[in-house]
């Protein structure tokens, strides 16, 4: 493993991007930052610019509208990069699965890496699908 | 009326969809001239993803879960007003127990609900000591969601004829033990807000929306109360059972951001004593009645005070399991008229751009709910803050 | 003021261009033709202290389409209208309550109800490329989610 | 300004962050009724489709096997609103507490 995916590993750093969803997701992921949870514990940080992330954490149904943004911000993130669907929405379009606005899951819009499934997972099944991703990521190389 | 040849002096700078100062896809447009913002926009149709529309095509049962994730931070809001609305059209009555139960559940859910606000606003004026030491005392409160419905978000407690779950005797221990915590904990965020430099000095004075304005442009729920008119669904129109469980109506009246912060503040100390007071008055008996899936023809309106305001839901039924039309009115559409009035400069009263987050933040936006609907938008030339103009000439002003 | 209070006084301004009168605790329903429409908003709004606009709820009757704003704080009063669905032309309310153009606009959006007078009636909730004259809420309308862009599965 | 002694004190309380996933995993505080995973009895299934018919999401499936008719469970639909276990007449539907079920694909997350 060369030092540059040794640091990438130890320090992933996130963009969370809201597709449109409830907000449940999105509090629970901002829950897995604060003092209960602390993901920075992993070294992981929010970034607020694609251009500084190597995670996009997505939450929320793909929209019409939001699509292209969606893509263009994905588009802005430097190689290697990993995409987290968080959420049923996310992963499969959940309960807006048919709904005229709404695209049936991000992977039929961008790469999906990890999925984590929950109306809204648990901050902790969160950390944990962000863990199972590093380490997968881990192990390959 | 075209935008270039209108704002030649002026800046236009877009914020959104994607920025690391908004937590929801939201396009911000200001119009700025220097420092001051002289027209705001604000264009939530991002995440438009047709509920009304879905909700006529599904049974009864299966829109409880939809009108639950309208929007997740006031799911118990919208669970409840939708199972009203459906118990409604059936004209019949609910255990007082489950009513208990679903009040409980609410008032709580506004605890967090104005816990995660104050957490955020602390956090948009750049006070991120509070913001952390907020949200870890709303883990309490999660907690508590969490072991009377089993998710510590989407609650999924309430259901047509009552509720899901029996609360248990020792949960309402525990429940009384975190509200005593709470409540010293609120109280001394209240000392904080009170008397912080920081706080007041980004809190004071910005974002003012007079009474008037405020009636004119029919803004609702702590926003409303800020600017010193005394409303609230629980008291005017009292639901469940609100009519028995006492509380006071906060009003402040300095119409600033700061105000918002208090009232918010104050209605969780007013949510603490109504769920004491739940637990100690519960009766018992049953928590559910079992209704026929399709209800009878007929229509209902069913209004409710979620955390951020005044929540209507109309049904119209046609004798199947299906509704023929189903209308949601969320809270902060309600609002979205009146945050553009915060945020446009006129006479004294300047707005700063560095001022537009937390006034922004002060509505308590929940954009997954407005735009489900609603909203704003820009259609080539034409913009909103035309309208805005109109909207003032109207009013009899600029 | 009361539930038969509204009724009493609406019937006693308005005769017989008001009808359908339905009344449950805190409601008030009924029925007014749109060339009377605005006429009564403003007389709720003016003279009974009804400013306060809760929402506009259009519904597809079929050949009909319904307008029907919930004016009012405490009590309820929703104002019904119906107009023909090939014409569905209304008079807005936004002169009267500043606080109706967007939910005005939203039922123009989503039903195709004409507002006569909003300045503003423009699109505000559906994508920018959503075909001409499909209004989601329409019982004709044929809605299918968007296709798949890469190879997502169903 | 006003939190400074309010900061200093915590200097000395207990930490609030849970150490999860290292350490004491076992202490996680899993409520009892938290709506997790859902596991499936086929023995008792009668094939009824209540599940599926009421499934907000369209999670359950309907499909044909060797013994007739049975759900599956689309774990990336689920909403965990345990609306099918309220309305399974048999019980064969319910809602465990496991809560850490990240995939990485999504044929993977069916419950059969």
């Amino acid at each position: 493993m060369g030092i540059t995916m040794w640091s990438r590993l130890r320090s992933p750093w996130l963009l969370h991007f809201n597709t449109g969803g409830c907000n449940g997701c999105d509090i629970e992921v901002l829950a897995a930052l604060t003092p209960r949870y602390d993901l920075e514990r992993f070294g992981c940080l929010l970034k607020g610019s694609p251009r500084h992330a190597d995670v996009m954490v997505v939450t929320g149904p793909v929209t019409r509208q939001v699509r292209d943004r969606l893509i263009r911000v994905y588009e802005q993130m430097p190689e290697p990069k990993f995409v987290v669907a968080v959420g049923a929405c996310a992963c499969s379009g959940g309960v807006f699965r048919g709904c005229y606005n709404v695209y049936p899951g991000l992977d039929a819009v961008l790469p999906v890496d990890a999925y984590i499934p929950g109306c809204p997972p648990k901050p902790e099944a969160i950390i944990n699908g962000v863990a199972a991703l590093l380490a997968k990521l881990g192990g390959k190389l | 009326m075209s935008f270039s040849s209108s704002y030649e002096r002026f800046f236009d700078i877009p914020i959104g969809p994607q920025h690391p100062a908004l937590k929801e896809p939201i396009l911000l447009r200001l119009i700025v001239e220097g420092e001051h913002v002289v027209a705001a926009d604000v264009d939530v149709s991002y995440t438009h993803r047709g509920v009304e529309r879905a909700m006529q095509e599904r049974n009864y049962i299966q829109n409880i879960y939809l009108a639950e994730r309208i929007c997740g931070i006031c799911n118990v809001a919208h669970t409840l007003c939708y199972c009203q609305n459906i118990e409604g059209l059936y004209d019949v009555e609910i255990p007082s127990r489950a009513l208990y139960i679903r009040v409980l559940v609410e008032e709580l859910a506004r605890i967090h609900s104005h816990l995660l606000w104050l957490g955020v606003a602390a956090h948009e004026i750049g006070f991120d000591t509070l913001f952390m030491y907020i949200w870890r005392d709303r883990e309490r409160v999660m907690d508590l969601i969490e072991e009377i419905t089993g998710n510590r978000v989407t609650s999924a407690i309430n259901t047509i004829g009552g509720v899901r779950r029996d609360i248990k005797p020792e949960t309402c221990d525990r429940c009384l033990k975190a509200m005593d915590y709470l409540e010293e904990r609120i109280k001394y965020y209240k000392k904080v807000c009170e008397i912080d430099p920081t706080v007041i000095a980004r809190c004071a004075g910005v974002g003012i929306l007079k009474p008037k304005d405020a009636i004119r442009l029919c803004a609702v729920g702590p926003t409303l109360r800020a600017s010193n008119i005394k409303n609230d669904v629980r008291a005017d129109d009292p639901y469940a059972v609100h009519d028995e469980v006492p509380f006071n109506v906060i009003v402040y009246d300095t119409n600033d951001t700061l105000a918002r912060v208090l009232v918010r503040i104050d209605e969780m100390l007013e949510s603490i004593n109504m769920v004491r007071y739940c637990i100690e008055h519960m009766p018992s008996g049953p928590v559910r009645v079992r209704l026929k899936l399709s209800p009878p023809v007929g229509e209902h309106l069913s209004r409710v005070e979620a955390p951020r305001g005044e929540l209507i839901h109309y049904v119209k039924s046609n004798g199947t399991e299906k509704p023929e039309r189903y209308k949601v009115r969320t809270p902060t559409f309600g609002n979205i008229p009146a945050l553009c009035e915060m945020l446009t400069s006129k006479g004294d009263y300047v707005v700063n751009i560095a001022d537009v987050p937390i006034a922004f933040a002060s509505i308590d936006p929940c954009l997954s709910c407005t735009a489900r609907v609603v909203m704003l938008d820009r259609e080539k030339e034409k913009l909103w803050v035309g309208s805005l103009d109109r909207l003032r000439r109207w009013r009899g002003w600029g | 003021m009361n539930e038969e209070d509204v009724v009493s006084r609406l019937k006693e301004a308005f005769g017989d261009k008001v009808s359908e009168f339905k009344t449950a605790p805190r409601r008030v329903f009924f029925y007014t033709p749109p060339e009377h429409y605005k006429e009564v908003v403003r007389f709720l709004a003016e003279k009974l202290g009804f400013v306060h606009l809760q929402a506009i709820t259009a519904t597809d009757l079929g050949d009909e389409i319904e307008v029907m704003p919930h004016l009012g704080r405490g009590l309820t009063v929703s104002v019904r209208t119906r107009v023909p669905k090939d014409k569905p032309v209304v008079d807005s309310v936004v002169d009267v309550i500043p606080g109706a153009s967007v939910h005005e606009r939203e039922a123009h959006d989503m039903l195709g109800v004409e507002f006569r007078g909003n300045p503003n009636l423009t699109r505000i909730l559906l994508p920018e490329d959503w075909p001409k004259g499909v209004y989601p809420l329409r019982r004709e309308a044929k809605l299918a989610p968007p296709k798949p862009i890469r190879g997502g599965k169903e | 300004m006003a939190m400074l002694l309010e900061v200093f004190k915590h200097l000395f309380k207990k930490r609030a962050t849970l150490m999860y996933p290292f350490g004491d995993r076992e202490k996680i505080p899993v409520p009892e009724g938290l709506r997790g995973k859902i596991s499936f009895n086929r023995d008792l299934c009668i094939g009824c489709g209540l599940c599926a018919r009421f499934c907000p999401s369209g999670a359950a499936e309907l499909v044909e096997d060797e013994k007739g008719k049975r759900p599956i469970f689309h774990i990336d639909r689920c909403l965990f609103c345990a609306q099918c276990e309220e309305v399974c007449p048999r019980k064969a539907i319910t809602l465990t507490k496991t809560f850490e079920i990240a995939g990485f694909d999504r044929s993977n997350l069916v419950v059969k």
